[in-house]
């Protein structure tokens, strides 16, 4: 299954690019997309927030395939 | 910096509040005079200002960056849960993105309501869920030299 | 309807806290673009609006009276007040006398601080004394008649 | 001793005026004053607040002379 996958700030910065479009195994889960990432890109996403579909998630949400993930740090606005 | 997407700008039909992301400057009074209204006798507002000295340091600019989409709807998100605490008239929030100096205008919550107290309750609240939701972030650039401002993981649970 | 005296437009040197008293329109945004500062990165602010319908009558108009001295004496009372109990900037509270229609803003109260907490706190508790201690009185005219619109006895001991 | 008398809103109107300058006895209070207008003007000032030189004041308090002395209907601001 497809995901689309974005990255922002300092992800963004460490990977090189802010978004990433990435073939899946089924049932793979929001973790499962930023290990890919991180052994793809050789970025380290401990401490992003996720979200999916413009909406915060648990890491271990599964996904179906189709949606957008995002890997955010720490979000500072405001 | 990050590419900056086009201006945001959404209405919900239902309520009729407003969501802004832009990189144009926010004006407080221009915000305000599209919430105020005869039906609703409060209205409370809160406005993030870009800070310099920020803790003993010069600051010389601010880059927001932000994922935009998400951002409107984590706004909508922080509406639904003002709503679901308060008899509130219109909500306004907007965020600008982009390169900001000290003394510009970086965020806005306003509120009407027919209740001062709900009003003002909600617009601390309002800042306060912003400040948790919305994904944004912040490279300032100042006397020291620059860095990621340190943020907020309240939002969910992180990797 | 009672004379309205000139305007009343004090600055407190100490503070920099602006006290004003007119019957000239409050520009929310012109008011608060003269306590915005670098030095404080929040800005809340209250404006009181005048309502129609009230309580389900139509309001035509609000006749507002004032002790003017008395009105800059206990908003700099207020500014004290306020100060006593938190960190903030600069405070402006204004007040408008004369004749009000739905929509105009009758009062305001700006507060800036270093810390969003402590600005709204300060402007939520601005409003609710300037409520209680400002010598203002409404004659409200409307669809079923006209009356002084009943007020508020917490400021002191009555006769 | 002369003091500054200052009537507001529904007291202005029933008074016919807003400020009255009194002649009072030595010692007089604040509600010495209310007295003394409300045998003179025919008004009734029960539930006013009282203020002097612009601060809120107990009806009780004497005054010294010179004093501008107000009373309040129930104040309905902003």
């Amino acid at each position: 299954m497809k995901v689309t996958a974005l990255l922002f700030a300092q992800f963004r910065v460490a990977a090189g690019r802010n978004r990433i479009e990435l073939e899946l195994p089924p049932k793979a889960t929001v973790r499962g997309v930023a290990d890919r990432l991180e052994t793809d890109l050789d970025v380290d996403l401990s401490g992003a927030l996720c979200a999916v579909d413009e909406r915060f998630s648990d890491p271990d949400a599964p996904l179906c395939g189709g949606e957008t993930v995002a890997f955010l740090p720490p979000v500072s606005g405001g | 910096m990050a590419e900056v997407p086009p201006p945001a700008n959404v209405t919900a039909a239902e309520t009729g509040d407003i969501f802004l992301v832009s990189t144009e400057p926010i004006e407080p009074g221009a915000l305000q005079a599209r919430v105020v209204d005869p039906t609703w006798g409060g209205l409370a507002s809160f406005f993030g200002v870009v800070r310099s000295p920020n803790r003993g340091v010069i600051v010389h600019h601010i880059d927001y960056e932000g994922y935009q989409e998400m951002i409107v709807t984590q706004m909508r998100q922080v509406a639904t849960a003002l709503r679901a605490e308060a008899d509130l008239g219109r909500i306004l929030i907007a965020h600008r993105l982009g390169r900001l100096v000290p003394g510009d205008v970086s965020i806005a919550v306003v509120v009407a309501s027919p209740h001062r107290s709900d009003a003002l309750t909600a617009c601390h609240r309002g800042i306060d869920l912003s400040k948790e939701l919305l994904p944004v972030w912040k490279y300032e650039v100042g006397a020291d030299g620059s860095n990621w401002v340190a943020g907020s993981s309240r939002a969910s649970q992180p990797l």
